[in-house]
């Protein structure tokens, strides 16, 4: 008998193309019908496409909620019509998630945030300069991102307490997220750092710079890994200072195997497994070509 | 005979429902000015939209000089040298007059339009049909009336073969009227052939040498002007030997007045201007061109601003401040301009009907469909209007019939005083005729009729008192059997013998 | 005489009842082999609990597209339906996050989704401000202001018994569908059979004439915009019951779907032509077309492509037959 | 008598020429207060980088803004500018990415745009499809194709000296400001001197009527909607190049963006009204505004509602100017 997975992307970012060939070769190796969708980040649309697969009786749901609260009731919808459900990248709230999801795999999005502050705050450091000036571009509309940026701040203000938080704006979306970062720069030429919770926001950033001619005086810390940033990070490397990558394409494949154990009702251990996350560094360029040549089409 | 310009030959055209064209033969010569007569919805504009390109013909086939032609759209028409002037206005009123007057044949130079040359050129078309206005501005800024001739300016630019000219006058006064008749005699002088269609008896013989005559959508006969009565024409037309109207007037009762108007003043044109309007008594007000005389019945009917001047109604003080102010004291108007502000051409018929109205055909909000449907039903036997089905569209009915649904709708207003801004504009002879009886028979109900037109005959037909409206103010009253053709025109233009 | 009289309207004319349904017949059609298609090749596509499922998921379009369908009869648009349904659902949450009993909450914000529309309404009547501006502004701001109230983090909605209301049925059938449904009916009859109704037509096709006919209107304007604003504050009740809280990402570029199922079921963009059973269709028409391409599981990036060409297609054959029957009559 | 009346129109009338251009007037007022409000308030708002760079954000909503006038005018309408700028993006740097030379590759997505405007175009005049309909169905499709085609992940372009178009200046200027600026010349010179431009008008201002007086109707409508297309294919190209990447998510909502900015600007949804200078302010006017609310510092969130009421605001005190003015002539 065929196994129907339902599979739900957050969005269509650079991310999610990962996931879903990470998706949709995990499906491809153990021969299951996949439904997919695209949510657009709207806890709306979620829970419209999640009911007609509930509607379908699919024998899996992989997802990436929405939100960790507005989601909960196509979670709960689905897990009471007996499908299991299995969150990837972003999860319901702990409490709803222990009744209704059966496992979560993911980055550590604090982590994600954290880490790459750590590297920020060195760096500053290691310069001398005890009171570096950020800019932000955030995806604060994403609880996901919220948390990212909590994470960095924290790492930053760890390490170097001197730290001036200047301008914090929406930027995740590709070209609006450069005209921002432009704005920001031009209009507070103090700042001398950028940090961006996502690909799109961090491009934004680097280019950001470039088109405000302040290369050399401010650079970038970032979140994501895609092949242009691996780009930025061999060509511009006094601007991207370091990114912090997450895995999609293991995420996925992870989901996956995880989807297919719950639906034989195989015992899952343990309920969360975090995907490594992988720091990018312009000083080491052999990691970044290395990752670039793994990945021939560019799928991150 | 030398060959005729253009032949028609067994032209036939349906609409869904309605046959408007029944196997028509039609020509005419070169230099022939031929009157095309027919009751509203006789095929008129349907036989020369044909000629235009505008519609296609079902059947039948088209010559010029002898060969056959294929007339497919607007541009083969023009290309064939065939220049119309529809019957509904066709122009664009967020462009400026002159561009309006060049429409698709704007002047170039260099690449761009030459503005300069244009708005010379198209003043000066202007000027020669009697207009003197400033060519750059917009043409939703002038009156229906000043649109018409920019259309006919813009017919006469294109130096065209065949020129039709499809209800040219019908909003405008005897001047004018007559100005254009001179142009089209020159022309045709020239050797300019011209379709003219006009429900104005008086104009044809001054116009045409021959006419052809229609009747539902069928050719019923075509002579020379010479060889006919009028009394013949009105019998072919109608079908019958429905007796020639007589004077529909009553006899000249003296009634209370309804409202009286002292020393009104609406800016820019009215200036002083004192009447009354009686109880039962159908009124007209004659005056030239931009005399003042919708200016005056909008202020009336709360649609303009009045800046000094007193008004009782029945007595008492009265001044509209409103349109619904108006309406609720009784007064109701009628606009000149059918397309634009009269009805709404999407809506069936039966809605146009009742429109302002509602409340008599609906009760708590919700529509009476049978009492709608009487009243719907009442009013298209009344009024003799053309139709397939009373809910569809009004768009679909010929001009005449379409005016006859906004005067219905008035009527169903139940008004005390009607007031009709050119109702009888694009009317056939045996509708208006419905149309004065209408007018008549409200006013023995009691009903005060204020009636504007623009041809002088008609007022002697129908009225029962005349106020000439010259200067922005009234300068004279003719009632009874003082209300004459020749007297009015004097009035009107303060000269002696037009015709 | 009074028999022939009504004669002129009691005789049925078949090519008449027709003409005039042309529109309503090719989208049906339309529909129809739609749904024969994802029967035989979508699996679950014909099954009871997905239909039902169709129909919930169409009433958050319908149900504003009732509204918006005599917006767009009267020569007017609204933008902002997206957005207010995001900021009612967070109005609501954080009404009743402060207290407010339920009931209470969704009635104000439902009265002042109503009034909003009559801003906008009165700001178009007496202003002559274009709508699609004053609805632009409220797009931009009821977001806005959802977004500040709820700092992005939907407010969750304790109450069980509320999020049956959205995500719950009755007699099996969803109760978001039985509310279009009701609101259908209602809205057929308001369009077809009432002063206003009709008045709504008229403003539409022609406003100057409808204006001396001595239609209100500056009222119809308004009213027209306060029933969309108050749809819209219903939707967003109904979406926050079913997300069981208010968010004020929800319900994004929901406008355009609504404005788009408007117009693919026949309703003009430039007003004074439309008709609630058009619409009807067309909410029908994408939302099983939306629920279809899930179910056949074709990749969710081609599900645009699509989605775009099997509407074009069904709206072109509907536009070519109609001219065709309308022709032959 | 002859020479005083036509020196009646040919002579400079002030009067005139003010209350044909008082919408112009107006907003170039809005932008003055606006200008004045942010100089004094938000810092560093009126460096000259900072104003290049409303420049060259401006470029990417206003080049294809010329083209959208021009379908507004005719009384038409493009959703599909933004997926079609996303898809152009896509296309070129797909094929930049399998060899071909990117002057090609650019003259290819040029023309294909210019080509996808055709047939939008097409089916509006030949098979009367809404304008709406046929774009939405472009808007879902294009999106879907670029997505398809990247799977959903940006494609690089390698060539960095393509990177200084988009993102590089002429003689300080931001190139894609100096190609806006260019066209915008173009454009007004286009829609005010020229037949093509007139008949623009013309159909949009009583399509019938242009259409006895033998102005080539369906050709006007085919040409609006092709160099529409044109434009947003080029200002995919400028954006794949300011991005270094072709991009399938780039300019979601850019269609929302130029019409609100080319209706700010005083075109008529309805058709027949608009001028390009109009045009021009409008979509500076909300750069500016963009651009001063981050440097403001006003919370994102609160953004769209300052957005908001003072769009509002600008149209309407401009509308009730506009009225004034007449009035007084
Ligand atoms: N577009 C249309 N759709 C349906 N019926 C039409 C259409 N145009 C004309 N008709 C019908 O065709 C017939 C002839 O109309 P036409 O306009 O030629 O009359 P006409 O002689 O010009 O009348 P009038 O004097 O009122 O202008 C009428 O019955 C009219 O209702
Ligand atoms: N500058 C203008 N702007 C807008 N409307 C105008 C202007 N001038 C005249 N009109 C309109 O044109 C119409 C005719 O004007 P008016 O009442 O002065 O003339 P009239 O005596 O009725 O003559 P006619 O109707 O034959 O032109 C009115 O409806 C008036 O509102
Ligand atoms: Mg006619
Ligand atoms: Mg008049």
């Amino acid at each position: 008998q065929e196994l129907t997975i339902g599979a739900l992307y957050l969005d269509a970012q650079g991310f999610y193309g990962g996931i879903k060939k990470g998706i949709e070769a995990g499906a491809g190796d153990s021969s299951v019908r996949l439904l997919g969708q695209n949510s657009q980040g709207d806890a709306a649309k979620e829970a419209q496409f999640a009911s007609t697969l509930i509607a379908s009786k699919v024998s899996a749901i992989i997802m990436s909620p929405v939100s960790a609260t507005a989601s909960v009731p196509v979670v709960k919808q689905a897990s009471e019509a007996g499908i299991p459900v299995i969150c990837y990248n972003t999860c319901v709230n702990d409490e709803d998630a222990k009744k209704y999801v059966k496992a979560l795999v993911t980055t550590d999005q604090f982590k994600l945030g954290y880490d790459v502050g750590l590297v920020a705050g060195d760096y500053f450091k290691g310069k001398g300069i005890d009171k570096p000036r950020f800019g932000i571009l955030n995806c604060d509309v994403y609880e996901a991102c919220v948390q990212r940026k909590a994470g960095f701040k924290k790492a930053v203000e760890e390490t170097v307490p001197g730290v001036e938080w200047a301008a914090d704006q929406a930027g995740f979306e590709p070209g609006k997220s450069t005209e921002t970062a432009t704005t920001m720069l031009t209009g507070d030429t103090a700042i001398n750092a950028m940090f961006a919770t996502t690909d799109n926001g961090t491009i934004g950033a680097i280019q950001g710079i470039m088109a405000s001619g302040r290369q050399g005086q401010a650079v970038v810390f970032g979140n994501d890994i895609s092949v242009q940033l691996a780009q930025y990070l061999i060509n511009a490397p006094e601007t991207l200072i370091a990114t912090n990558g997450q895995q999609p394409q293991q995420m996925g494949k992870d989901s996956v195997a995880m989807a297919l154990k719950a639906i034989k009702g195989e015992a899952i251990d343990t309920y969360l497994t975090i995907v490594p996350t992988e720091m990018f560094l312009s000083s080491d360029p052999d990691k970044v070509k290395a990752w670039l040549e793994a990945r021939p089409d560019g799928i991150p | 005979m030398t060959e005729p310009l253009v032949q028609m030959r067994g032209i036939s055209k349906a609409y869904p429902g309605v046959v408007a064209l029944r196997d028509v033969d039609f020509a005419i010569g070169r230099g022939e000015v031929r009157a095309l007569l027919g009751k509203n919805g006789a095929g008129k504009s349907t036989l020369v939209k044909i000629l235009a390109g505008v519609e296609r013909p079902d059947e039948g086939s088209i010559l010029m000089d002898g060969a056959p032609v294929s007339l497919r759209t607007p541009m083969d028409g023009i290309k064939a040298g065939i220049a119309t002037v529809h019957q509904e206005l066709s122009v664009v009123p967020e462009l400026s007059i002159a561009e309006n007057v060049f429409l698709g044949r704007w002047p170039k130079r260099g690449g761009g339009i030459d503005w300069r040359a244009m708005e010379r050129e198209a003043h000066a078309a202007l000027e020669v049909l009697g207009l003197d206005l400033d060519p750059r501005q917009p043409v939703a800024r002038i009156s229906v009336a000043q649109r018409q001739l920019v259309e006919i300016a813009r017919a006469l630019r294109q130096g065209a073969r065949l020129l039709i000219l499809d209800e040219p006058t019908s909003s405008l006064v005897a001047q004018e009227a007559e100005t254009l008749i001179r142009v089209v005699r020159r022309l045709a002088e020239q050797g300019t052939s011209v379709i003219y269609i006009s429900h104005r008896m008086d104009e044809i013989r001054r116009v045409a040498q021959s006419l052809t005559v229609m009747r539902d959508g069928r050719h019923i006969a075509t002579t020379a002007v010479g060889d006919v009565t009028n009394r013949q024409i009105v019998e072919m037309l109608l079908g019958s030997t429905q007796a020639e109207g007589e004077v529909v007037r009553s006899a000249p009762a003296k009634r209370s007045p309804l409202l009286s108007i002292r020393g009104l003043e609406v800016a820019p044109r009215i200036q002083d201007a004192s009447f009354e309007i009686r109880a039962g008594e159908v009124l007209g007000i004659a005056g030239v061109l931009g005399s003042g005389r919708t200016e005056l019945l909008q202020a009336i009917a709360g649609l303009r601003t009045i800046d000094s001047g007193s008004m009782t109604l029945s007595g008492s003080d009265f001044r509209p401040a409103s349109l619904r102010d108006a309406r609720a004291n009784g007064i109701f108007m009628t606009p000149e301009d059918r397309r634009g502000e009269g009805a709404v051409m999407m809506l069936g018929i039966d809605e146009n009907l009742v429109m302002a109205s509602w409340g008599s055909v609906s009760r708590g909000g919700v529509i009476d469909r049978a009492a709608m449907r009487e009243k719907v039903t009442a009013s298209i036997r009344a009024l003799g209007i053309k139709l397939a089905h009373p809910s569809e569209p009004l768009g679909n009915l010929s001009g005449g019939n379409q005016q006859k649904v906004v005067i219905g709708k008035a009527l169903n207003a139940a008004p005390r005083i009607l007031l009709l801004d050119e109702p009888t504009r694009g009317v056939d002879i045996g509708a208006k005729r419905q149309i004065y009886q209408l007018m008549r028979k409200a006013a023995e109900e009691g009903l005060a009729v204020v009636f504007v037109s623009g041809e002088i005959e008609e007022f002697c037909e129908v009225c029962d008192r005349v106020l000439i409206l010259r200067g922005g103010s009234i300068t004279a009253e003719v009632e009874g059997e003082a209300i004459r053709t020749e007297t009015l025109s004097e009035l009107t233009t303060g000269e002696q013998g037009v015709h | 005489m009074a028999e022939t009289r009504s004669e002129l309207y009691q005789k049925f004319d078949l090519r008449h009842f027709l003409s005039g349904r042309a529109n309503e017949i090719g989208l049906l059609a339309a529909i129809l082999v739609l749904y024969a298609f994802l029967a035989v090749f979508a699996s679950n596509f014909m099954t009871l609990p997905n239909q039902l499922n169709i129909l919930r998921d169409a009433a958050f379009v319908g149900i504003i597209a009732w509204g918006m369908t005599l917006v767009l009869i009267s020569g007017e648009i609204d933008i902002s339906v997206g957005p207010h349904v995001a900021f009612a659902g967070v109005l609501l949450a954080s009404l009743a996050q402060s207290g407010v009993p339920l009931p209470v909450a969704a009635l104000v914000v439902v009265v002042l989704g109503a009034l909003i529309g009559c801003f906008t309404g009165f700001l178009r009547a007496f202003f002559d401000v274009p709508s699609f501006i004053v609805t632009l502004a409220l797009w931009l701001g009821l977001r806005g202001t959802a977004q500040v109230m709820s700092d992005a983090v939907p407010i969750v909605i304790m109450d069980f018994s509320f999020q049956r209301f959205g995500a719950g049925s009755l007699l099996g059938i969803p109760t978001p569908a039985i509310i279009m449904l009701v609101l259908f009916v209602a809205f057929s009859f308001v369009a077809t059979r009432t002063v206003f109704g009709r008045s709504v037509y008229a403003v539409g096709g022609n406003a100057e004439a409808a204006r001396l006919s001595a239609i209100p209107v500056a009222r119809i304007r308004i009213l027209v915009f306060a029933i969309t604003g108050a749809l819209a504050a219903l939707t967003g009740i109904l979406m926050a019951s079913r997300l069981g809280s208010g968010n004020s990402g929800a319900a994004s570029g929901l406008e355009f779907d609504i404005i788009a199922a408007v117009v693919v079921g026949g309703t003009s963009l430039f007003g004074g032509r439309g008709t609630m059973l058009g619409t009807l269709f067309g909410v029908i028409f994408i939302a099983a077309l939306v629920n279809g391409l899930v179910l056949l599981g074709v990749d969710p990036f081609a599900q645009g492509i699509v989605r775009g060409v099997v509407i074009l297609v069904a709206v072109m054959v509907n536009i070519i037959s109609i001219k065709r029957m309308r022709g032959r009559m």
